[in-house]
């Protein structure tokens, strides 16, 4: 803990300026039903209203105020993306190490199933399956989480190859140890920096292709506020000179432009361990 | 003599540790004239190469020249422009790595790597430098000089690679050759070869040349001075043969007294049971060549096997046929009167328990990840299914056997010197009261003083424990120190074998001949008597 | 052809078929049985698949289900539409991305640097769509430079269809870019910290040249690997843009007909898709290989 | 677009001659962006004027669309088929009454079951061939072939016999008496190709010969030299581009990329209004949103429930919320404001939750939960609709349960499966279509599986009624009987909104289909 903490007060300003970035969201979306004026749905005045007094950042498209929308989409767009990004780690991480500890055919199969899965571009597998089962988000959760999983099961496989051959595996090989213990105790902290890194990338990947699947009508569903949603529903006033759409697209990049500055300065300590 | 060439005052270099500089040079001045070879000694973290760079006004990334005057053939380059370094550095001061297989680009060819430097400073035409490369790389004794440039650099084997980058760090014919460790990679038998074209080099060219080494053996052949540096300071400076014959301060009587101690001989006259007894044993990676061919080894109780070998001699692959990683191909293993599954996984715990290994490189041996109480505290709970509190008196008391203070049971790994995670291996080895530990290099990464402190370790506990070691090492040195029996391997097939006694004296079978006269003595003119010995390759 | 049967039963495992698809609430259930009748959607679907592979063997994509066009004239010029669009994209952004990146590396911590690493992460942490309603807004709208709307049509010269393609070129550009810039420049640091970079700098060597012809060269494999990833990605999974700029290329034509069921356009389109990201990676390998002294010249 | 603008400005004010005009305008690429405004042509600058490109955006165009006139599913082919290619015997005029197409006149029995239709002389398909009566009987047949999939074989299966008088006379007999034949006649699938052609190839009797179809993408079509209309297709050349993204054709419009654009984004269609050189176009046509129940299952065999959620819903606040305005409020029956016998004098149902919560006490069912089925596919905002339902019924005591369902099989696995769900319906152009096609006992469609035996009885007698007051009576009555004991809820008809640049002139629109019943490139044209 404290090591945490000396870690942190070492930050350069990028990374601070990252973690502060990812702190004001992450308290928008915790405090969001404290300090929203309004509902999340709540319709509130006339249709792209400028910003004002009572409308801090203008109205949306339904006439929503745009700045409350803002803080439930925070906290939408965060936890369904974290679960997502959780859930495919937690899927490919232990595929990955399977395949890299275990090798031979088990690897075979896993690795050249995942290249067919991966030789089909995911936006249209992803569409396939959610217009079969819908759009709720728990299955979005879900097919979305399987999908992205295949890009974690190749980083993890990747990563625990190196692992795998380290000489302290080899020791507790020959000391007898099982396969989850390899994975558990011996591979998985050492594969933490770049795993950890990646899930910062991924979660931003995984909340633009919900945009993504939003902007095609199956991502996340109105009326649920996410960012992504908010920048589809409002894209068509920006060619009106209204640019009420820049507040929910800002507020994905400050996200994604914070966590990014903070992968950065974790991938450059973190390879500095190495040395 | 006249102005020395290079001339180094009170020179600081500092590290970042953390987010704070620390010194890693303190106040040291350095002087080096022409045609002159100083020896730079110490041990890892003495700031050897760190000062041998700064003589070229460079530090590395995290490091930085904070104080001091670096004044080459008049100029300063401290604070210098880098335009003005860039026209010195591989002009006239070239620099050699010790690793030549990484410090060559991968990507082009040896004569385009060499004619860069000499082109690029404008010096010559790149014909006239590719010219100039043959006949430099005939100087250097490298085959084939016309055609070995237009290889690429991993087609060329390691102690010419190490030759080639000594051809190319002439190219420019500078003033002064800084050598980092140039030998230390390399086979004795190759490092010979390449001692000898530094010797070429420094004498036909009256090339001045700081030589950076941690082997006082070695660097006795070359210097005409020698700094002993430690910790960052300067402990000694002399002539070379001064420093060899009247060593004034400790610490560099330390450095000449290593590896003098030997095994007691009374313990090797006794005939114990065997513990480990491999028979016939064929091994292959791909199942057509075989690495090793028809191997027969036997281990006694409480003794030490020696397997001898150059690199590629199968000495590392014979402990992976022997642990189970490789299974082998013919052949069977007998461990404690029982004949071993080949493959890993038939083996029974109790067996894996009997059998442990220690590595070459602690760094890697060692889970950073884990603390010492869990990596010595697993095989307990593992093995003997220990309780917490049972692991933690066993963890104390092994701490306290390889000779680490009782408060490292908390550390990571990356708290510990090389030497300090060595010994960490070994009372994880210990840990699981094993009757024979394989030791594969176990002391090649280490510093030699520490070295000499994990050797006489392993003696203590072999006295105490009677346990038994198959001691896997090229160097000879620690052969002499450790063995009671010495099995000599070359290509996979067993040379020679025998009590130590046997094999180290004469006469030898060859190949041993060769490897024990390639040992450096402490002795200034060893090297040349045996080039003098020895035909002209 | 391992390749085909996660497309053909992922679709097969819809619910719905076609007659329903296309018919919607106009489906009667005498139309819809007539609908299946003529597709033979009435037969089981390992008997299609059956007939379908052994066309497909035969060279013959088969007829699409839905307007009973043969699939290969459907997919053909939608197909090329794509490579034109992808092939003009990567013309731009390949050494637009790589000499970035290599400016990026070689100045490394400078306010150019950072100038660059900004802007592209902004572009890639903005939803595609976003950046091109704002390249519309302002190229199309505000200033009209480019037309909105990319429908190229096989009457077209091909400078008509350079200039249509302008904006949605320019979206992916911007896209596919950062990405491979910022790998570029990634592959050069970590190349810069070889022991063969400080030789070369110790040669006093120029730091353009050390960059470019010492660290370039050996971080030749990964990039060819990202170029090759987002080269896929733009044949491929360019299907947003597709849809903003009503491009006629091929990931609308699936997005399309994986909404239709129509079963063998998914297929011959998921079948092309697949061999290109395949043909990609293959290629990206050779290269790799060749661009390699030690795979090209073994010992 | 503003450069080009300005660039026909300066041409206008005769600054830069014809010539120089179109050399610069290629060399920006802008050819054929170039909008014929830029040459004032002789012809006069009120009426219309011929040629030009008519450039149309439509939504609805899919890659499985056909010219086929029995499947027209989407807008994108039912402009280019219905709307420029081809002709039925008999058109919907602006004011919605039948006017004569390919048919000159028509006359009837007294009980409407026999029709005689005259055709016009002299009508040349695109092939050459002139049409006589065999075409048009051959083209009905079409729809009937052995395994059709046509969407009109419902329709035409209504008549036993086609009898050719003559070369130009054909003789109708009905299954049972109908007054609105001549509508069933103009419906979009009947269109009239020569005999013995596949009807999927293009060859019409319309303005305009097809020369490119790729579906779902591009359609272009240049005008028929021989066309037997004087007055109507006025451009050269009709190009339609399938752009199904919203923003893409709004954008479009705005560059001045296409030339008319339907089903405008009703969130900007303010700001659109808004903009010089735009119009926007509104048509209260027949499209309604309605919320099925089935009236054969429990609790919506009670009509106290299905009044309680009648009463249950604020029209108002559903026409302003969901449809932004653009709409009329529903009075709880499919007859639109379009239709001839739409009875106006029928009061309109108000939200009055006193009264919703009063029926459910009635049929008691207080504290009741119901559950409504919804998803995006039953029509946009179909969700948002029901949670707002769900609001205005929680002030009557009434709790509603949006079930959100998966759009995907909506129509299959929903829609007449779940007791109560959204629907979409197009509408119709004639009372005996709508009622026939959804409220009829047995109908295929009737969604809320009703049965009411005086609708019944009403429905059949009203179709072959000629005389207008009676039917008009009679249509009141049924309107009045779906709207207090029918299984639907109507809370609002939808209005259709289409764009055009302010160069495209028009007469007075007809309400039947979106963008002039279909026919914009027929009936439209650019303006002096």
């Amino acid at each position: 803990m404290t090591a945490l903490l000396k870690l942190l007060r070492s930050a350069p300003f990028s990374a601070r300026l990252g973690m502060g970035m990812v702190l004001i969201t992450l308290l928008a979306a915790i405090l969001a039903p404290a300090i929203a004026p309004y509902g999340e749905t709540a319709v509130t005045g006339d249709v792209w209203l400028p910003a004002s007094s009572s409308h801090w950042v203008g109205t949306d498209n339904l006439g929503r105020d745009l700045f409350s929308r803002l803080l439930f989409g925070a906290r939408n767009t965060i936890a369904i993306a974290f679960l997502i990004t959780a859930l495919s780690f937690g899927v490919g991480t232990v595929w990955g190490f399977l395949a890299a500890t275990v090798g031979g055919w088990i690897d075979q199969l896993l690795s050249r199933g995942v290249d067919i899965l991966m030789a089909f571009p995911t936006l249209i597998f992803a569409l396939m399956v959610l217009s079969v089962v819908g759009t709720s988000i728990p299955a979005l959760v879900v097919v979305i989480a399987l999908l992205d999983s295949t890009r974690v099961f190749r980083l993890s496989r990747a990563v625990a190859m190196d692992i795998a051959v380290m000489e302290y595996v080899e020791a507790a090989r020959l000391r007898g140890e099982g396969l989850w213990w390899l994975m558990r105790h011996e591979i998985l902290p050492n594969a933490m920096p770049p795993l950890v890194a990646e899930f910062g990338l991924r979660f931003c990947f995984v909340f633009l292709f919900i945009a993504a699947l939003s902007f095609l009508g199956l991502g996340i569903q109105p009326p649920t506020a996410d960012w992504g949603s908010m920048v589809r529903e409002n894209a068509g006033a920006i060619t009106f000179g209204i640019y009420t759409p820049l507040w929910p697209a800002g507020a994905i990049a400050f996200l994604t432009v914070g966590v990014n500055l903070i992968v950065d300065w974790f991938l450059h300590v973190a390879s500095g361990l190495e040395d | 003599m006249n102005n020395p060439l290079l001339e180094m005052k009170d020179i600081v270099i500092e590290g970042l540790t953390g987010d704070a500089w620390a010194p890693i040079i303190n106040s040291l001045d350095l002087t080096l004239r022409k045609g002159e070879v100083l020896g730079l000694i110490g041990e890892s973290g003495a700031g050897k190469s760190t000062l041998g760079l700064a003589a070229m006004g460079y530090a590395r990334q995290g490091c930085r020249i904070a104080s001091g005057a670096i004044v080459f053939d008049g100029q300063e380059l401290l604070g210098a422009p880098a335009s003005q370094l860039r026209l010195i550095r591989g002009a006239r001061i070239a620099y050699v790595a010790q690793s030549a297989a990484a410090s060559f680009n991968p990507a082009h060819r040896l004569i385009r790597q060499y004619a860069e430097g000499p082109v690029q400073h404008g010096l010559m035409s790149a014909a006239e430098a590719e010219e100039n490369a043959v006949t430099t790389y005939r100087q250097l004794l490298l085959p084939d000089p016309e055609n070995i440039g237009y290889r690429f650099p991993h087609q060329v084997s390691g102690g010419q690679l190490q030759r080639a980058m000594m051809a190319m760090a002439m190219s420019c014919r500078p003033d002064i050759i800084i050598f980092d460790e140039p030998t230390t990679a390399l086979d004795v038998t190759t490092q010979i070869e390449v001692l000898a074209a530094i010797r070429e080099i420094t004498r036909r060219f009256d090339t001045a040349a700081i030589y950076i080494t941690h082997d006082l053996a070695v660097v006795a052949q070359l210097a005409d001075r020698i700094m002993v540096l430690r910790n960052g300071d300067l402990v000694e400076e002399n002539d070379a043969g001064e420093i060899l014959a009247h060593p004034r301060e400790p610490y560099t009587r330390d450095l000449l007294a290593v590896r003098s101690f030997r095994k007691r001989e009374s313990d090797a006259a006794l005939k114990k049971e065997v513990i480990l007894k491999v028979e016939g044993l064929t091994a292959s990676y791909t199942g057509e060549n075989n690495v090793l061919e028809d191997i027969d080894v036997s281990v006694h109780r409480g003794r030490t096997v020696a397997l001898v070998g150059e690199s590629g001699s199968g000495k590392s692959t014979l402990a992976r046929v022997i642990t189970g990683l490789l299974p082998a191909v013919n052949g069977r293993v007998v461990f404690n009167g029982d004949v071993l599954p080949a493959a890993l996984k038939h083996r029974k715990r109790e067996d894996l328990r009997r059998l442990q290994m220690i590595y070459q490189m602690p760094d890697t041996a060692l889970n950073p990840r884990q603390k010492i109480r869990k990596i010595i505290g697993r095989p307990l709970k593992f093995y003997f299914n220990a309780s917490r509190r049972q692991q933690e008196a066993r963890i104390l008391e092994l701490l306290e056997q390889v000779e680490l203070p009782a408060d490292y049971i908390d550390r990571y790994p990356t708290e510990l010197s090389g030497g300090e995670k060595q010994r960490i291996c070994i009372a994880r080895a210990l840990v699981a009261k094993p009757d024979l530990i394989i030791c594969d290099e176990v002391t090649s990464a280490l510093d030699q003083l520490v070295a000499e402190g994990i050797l006489k370790l392993l003696l203590n506990l072999q006295r105490q424990l009677q346990v038994s070691y198959l001691f896997i090492t090229h160097d000879l040195a620690t052969v002499k120190a450790i063995a009671d029996e010495i099995v000599v391997m070359l290509a996979g097939r067993i040379v020679e074998k025998g009590p130590k006694k046997e094999i180290l004296t004469p006469p030898h079978h060859a190949y041993t001949h060769r490897l024990l006269a390639c040992v450096p003595e402490m002795d200034p003119n060893w090297l040349d008597r045996l080039l003098e010995k020895r035909p002209a390759a | 052809m391992g390749d085909l049967r996660p497309d053909f039963v992922g679709i097969e495992a819809l619910p719905g078929d076609l007659a329903e698809a296309v018919l919607g609430q106009s489906a009667t259930p005498e139309t819809v049985a007539a609908f299946r009748k003529e597709l033979k959607l009435d037969l089981p679907p390992h008997v299609r698949y059956v007939a379908w592979l052994g066309a497909f063997v035969r060279g013959d994509f088969g007829n699409s289900l839905a307007n009973r066009r043969p699939v290969a004239d459907l997919i053909s010029w939608r197909f090329a539409n794509s490579l034109l669009l992808a092939g003009v994209t990567a013309l731009i952004a390949v050494p637009v991305a790589v000499i970035l990146g290599i400016l990026a590396a070689l100045y490394r911590n400078t306010v150019f640097d950072r100038l660059i690493s900004m802007a592209t992460l902004s572009t890639i942490s903005f939803p595609e769509f976003f950046v091109a309603y704002i390249l519309i807004a302002l190229l199309s709208v505000r200033v009209a430079l480019f037309p909105s709307i990319a429908n190229i049509n096989a009457d077209m010269t091909l400078g008509q269809k350079l200039y249509a393609i302008c904006l949605p070129c320019l979206t992916l550009a911007m896209v596919v870019t950062a990405h491979m810039m910022r790998q570029t420049r990634a592959a050069i640091i970590n190349i810069l910290a070889s022991p063969f970079i400080e030789m070369a700098n110790l040669k006093g060597l120029r730091r353009l040249r050390v960059v470019v012809l010492h660290a370039f060269p050996n971080a030749l494999s990964p990039v060819i690997n990202v170029i090759a990833l987002n080269l896929a990605y733009l044949v491929v999974g360019v299907v947003i843009v597709e849809v903003v700029f009503v491009y006629p290329g091929l990931g609308q034509l699936l997005v399309d007909s994986v909404s239709k069921r129509d079963i063998p356009v998914v297929q011959a389109s998921g079948l092309i898709f697949a061999a290109t990201y395949v043909m990609l990676n293959l290629l990206a390998d050779v290269l790799s290989i060749v661009s390699n002294p030690r795979l090209r010249n073994p010992r | 677009m503003s450069r080009l603008k300005s660039l026909e400005q300066v041409l206008s004010a005769g600054n830069l001659s014809r010539r120089a005009f179109i050399a610069y305008a290629s060399a920006m690429g802008l050819a054929a962006a170039v909008s014929p405004m830029a040459f004032p042509s002789k012809a006069n600058a009120e009426g219309p004027k011929r040629g030009g490109r008519l450039r149309l955006g439509l939504n609805g165009g899919a890659t499985s669309d056909t010219l086929d006139p029995g499947i027209q599913l989407a807008m994108m082919p039912q402009v280019l088929v219905y709307g420029a290619l081809a002709n039925s015997l008999v058109e919907i005029d602006a004011d919605g009454r039948p006017a004569p197409e390919l048919a000159e006149r028509w006359e009837s029995t007294p009980d409407a079951k026999k029709w005689i239709f005259y055709l016009r002389k002299g009508v040349e398909f695109h092939n050459g061939k002139t049409m006589d009566a065999d075409d048009v009987i051959d083209s009905i047949n079409w729809h009937l072939k052995p395994g059709t999939k046509s969407a009109a074989k419902a329709l035409v299966e209504s008549i036993v016999s086609m009898k050719k008088e003559d070369k130009y006379t054909l003789a109708f007999e009905l299954k049972s008496g109908n007054a609105d034949f001549p509508f069933t006649l103009s419906d979009y699938h009947l269109v009239v190709g020569p005999q013995g052609t596949d009807l999927s190839t293009g060859v019409f009797t319309g303005g305009y010969k097809i020369k490119t179809f790729e579906p779902g993408v591009r359609a272009f079509a240049v005008r028929n030299p021989n066309y037997f209309k004087s007055d109507r297709a006025w451009f050269d050349e009709v190009e339609i581009l399938g752009i199904n993204d919203v923003n893409a054709r709004t954008n479009a419009l705005k560059t001045g990329q296409i030339d008319v654009m339907n089903r405008c984004d009703l969130k900007t269609v303010h700001l659109f209004k808004r903009m010089p050189g735009i119009q926007v176009m509104r048509q209260d046509g027949f499209k309604h949103f309605t919320f099925a129940m089935r009236t054969d299952m429990a609790p919506y065999d009670n009509n106290d429930v299905r009044l309680a959620l009648k009463y249950a819903v604020d029209r108002e606040q559903m026409v302003k919320t969901i449809l932004r305005g653009y709409g009329r409020v529903g009075n709880d029956h499919p007859i639109s404001v379009a239709n001839r016998y739409h009875a106006g004098d029928l009061p309109q149902r108000q939200y009055d939750p006193d009264k919703a919560r009063f029926h459910l006490k009635k049929a008691g069912l207080d504290g009741a939960t119901f559950k409504l089925h919804a998803a995006e596919a039953a029509f946009k905002g179909a969700v948002d609709a029901g949670v707002l339902y769900r609001e205005q019924a929680a002030k009557a005591g009434i709790t509603i349960d949006v079930v959100r369902e998966p759009n995907d099989g909506y129509w299959s696995n929903v829609w007449m499966k779940k007791p109560w769900c959204a629907v979409f319906w197009g509408g119709r152009p004639t009372e005996d279509m709508m009622f026939s096609t959804a409220y009829a006992k047995g109908a295929a469609w009737n969604d809320t599986f009703w049965d009411h035996p005086r609708f019944n009885e009403l429905l059949v007698s009203a179709r072959a009624e000629l005389d207008e007051d009676k039917r008009r009576a009679m249509y009141g009555e049924m309107q009045r009987i779906v709207r207090d004991d029918g299984g639907v809820v109507v809370p609002m008809f939808s209005a259709d909104l289409a764009a055009a640049s302010d160069t495209i002139g028009h007469g007075k629109l007809a309400a039947n289909w979106e963008l002039d019943g279909f026919r914009a490139p027929e009936r439209w044209w650019f303006k002096s």
